[in-house]
């Protein structure tokens, strides 16, 4: 197998506008620059070769309706964008997202406010569902942080609100959150019991 | 030997069921129900691991034939307006019908993945000292009207699930036997109670309890202390109060009373 | 300062051929998909031109010395290489490997595709047996997400498929699912009714 696969490095890719298809997605797809060497290698065709067809690529990338394209650097080539498209991309990076805080992220914010410090497994022993997502987007708000590490196999992050959180809700400290009361809890047990009751009833 | 492990191929009582009945060319008038228990039976012989929620899956739809076989036996409900008499097999019939639809399409969604993984991505390359800006999220905005009090409403929904989730007959195990030293509990102190008013409001003794799961333990307390003979109750008219007398002169401790 | 920026956004682009640049520059450098709002914001134009504007260039990447693509998902634009450049891409470069998703994380993706929003229950009772392990696999590969919370008692988690499902399975939008075709649903059913020996009136 990994014999064929290196004799297919020496089949010549004959068309030229295939062969410009080729640089382009490899330039694309690498990001960073790459040798002529290996481009030639991957395109089946001699250096010499490779190379006009690159320099001519340059030329027709310089049309006014390309964003994109390819610099020359000591024999490597690199793709990125026209030093004129710096002000597009400001302004992209810019543009102001909609942040919203989803069930999700409200739920695994009240799991972390009541039970810090925890690590996301218990979370998602609560939750029962993965919540990579949710933890990374409220660290993102900075609404919580990580607090240390739990002294177990694998040192698992411990998360816990933030200051930022305290002073959002205007509160000086945990203590001040909204009790769970114990017969609530016993409440619940009871409650869905009786669910539990009802559909067998049924 | 090749074959056996092909079983576990099987994705569920559907998967096998379409299998079954494609091999075994059935007559769902004449389901070989035995066949079929005898077929599900090896299935799960053949599994490796002994799951048991696996095999719960499989025993229900065993179930749900042998229901419709019987149902095929019973003679029609002449009461039953003909037309509205539903074929007991047709909700199965749907039900696979269903099933093979998704088979068939996540089929032709592997299809497409296998054209889509070729298309290559690249990581973004937003230049440092652009990335490093944070458009600063708005508090105010994000939190919305978020208030502790809401937190607290959702942090209490998502805790309310967690207790759903926990089974319902091991999670009643744990109760019973948290109940057994409650129970044990209340009756020394009826007893407590009794050596110390002798004649007692049963109406009284049950407000004094502070939720429903005292009541009925002293409720069962009382119940248990009736059966030992430590008690007699009197009632004189329906719906009237019940006076406790207690009828003892000591009080006895609590590993004596066997509760079941 | 915040308003400034505001107004710049406004400005908009007058040249059809530099906002092709534009977007083109954009695409390139943000890698991943983008929204059509946001893109339509930095250019300064209406989502309805700059839908109009992408469409037309995505018809241009298909000429055959081009060797990448914009696609479309779910009203946002992403730019990768086309299908055809992969035998030439891995051989320059190490192709990250795909989750290979089983016959079961299959059957329940596509389960969840069709009848998106759904909870766990119902995706069981249709394929017969639990899937917490699917739900959970698909949730990790970031196939699905949590859309919400059913309305009904004990509020279950309500699934459906992600971006990264589209561009997994090459597809624009929901919209573009493969679909049972009326005939093939009628052969499902002679298929089945075949098995059972019997005719029904579905």
């Amino acid at each position: 197998m990994e014999n064929e696969m290196n004799n297919e490095f020496i089949s010549p890719i004959e068309n030229i506008e295939n062969l410009e298809a080729v640089i382009e997605a490899i330039l694309f797809t690498m990001g960073e620059a790459v040798e002529l060497e290996r481009l030639a290698a991957a395109a089946g065709h001699d250096e010499d070769t490779v190379r006009r067809i690159i320099r001519s690529m340059m030329d027709q990338y310089q049309a006014e309706n390309r964003g994109i394209q390819i610099i020359e650097l000591d024999n490597s080539f690199q793709m990125c964008t026209k030093a004129t498209m710096y002000e597009s991309i400001i302004k992209i990076t810019h543009v102001p997202k909609k942040h919203v805080l989803t069930d999700v992220l409200l739920e695994t914010l009240s799991i972390i406010a009541y039970k810090q410090p925890i690590t996301r497994i218990a979370i998602e022993a609560i939750r029962g569902v993965q919540c990579d997502h949710a933890v990374n987007k409220l660290v993102e708000y900075n609404l919580i942080t990580e607090l240390g590490r739990l002294d177990a196999p694998g040192r698992p992050i411990l998360f816990g609100t933030t200051e930022e959180f305290l002073r959002n809700f205007g509160i000086k400290s945990l203590d001040e959150l909204p009790i769970v009361k114990p017969e609530k809890l016993e409440d619940f047990k009871l409650e869905v019991e009786e669910e539990l009751q009802l559909e067998l009833d049924i | 030997m090749p074959i056996q492990y092909k079983l576990e191929s099987f994705e569920g009582p559907l998967d096998l069921l379409l299998h079954l009945i494609e091999k075994n060319k059935i007559n769902i008038y004449d389901i070989p129900i035995v066949l079929i228990t005898e077929q599900y039976m090896e299935y799960i012989h053949d599994l490796k691991e002994k799951d048991l929620d696996i095999m719960s899956d499989f025993l229900v739809m065993a179930a749900t034939l042998l229901k419709i076989k019987s149902k095929m036996l019973l003679p029609a409900d002449p009461k039953e307006d003909s037309e509205e008499a539903v074929d007991p097999r047709q909700e199965l019939v749907e039900r696979l019908l269903e099933y093979k639809m998704f088979k068939y399409i996540s089929c032709e969604l592997k299809d497409k993945q296998f054209g889509a993984a070729k298309l290559m991505f690249k990581e973004s390359t937003i230049p440092d000292e652009i990335s490093q800006y944070r458009e600063p999220v708005d508090m105010k905005e994000l939190l919305n009207d978020l208030t502790l009090q809401k937190l607290h409403v959702i942090f209490e929904s998502v805790i309310k699930k967690q207790v759903d989730k926990i089974d319902p007959i091991r999670s009643k195990f744990g109760r019973i036997e948290r109940e057994d030293i409650n129970l044990s509990q209340k009756i020394m102190d009826i007893q407590n109670y009794g050596i110390q008013y002798r004649k007692f409001s049963f109406r009284k003794l049950l407000e004094a309890q502070c939720d429903k799961m005292e009541v009925i333990v002293t409720f069962l307390g009382i119940l248990e202390l009736i059966k030992m003979g430590r008690i007699l109750i009197q009632q004189d008219d329906l719906f009237d109060d019940i006076i406790i007398d207690y009828l003892a002169e000591d009080i006895i401790p609590v590993e004596q009373f066997s509760i079941e």
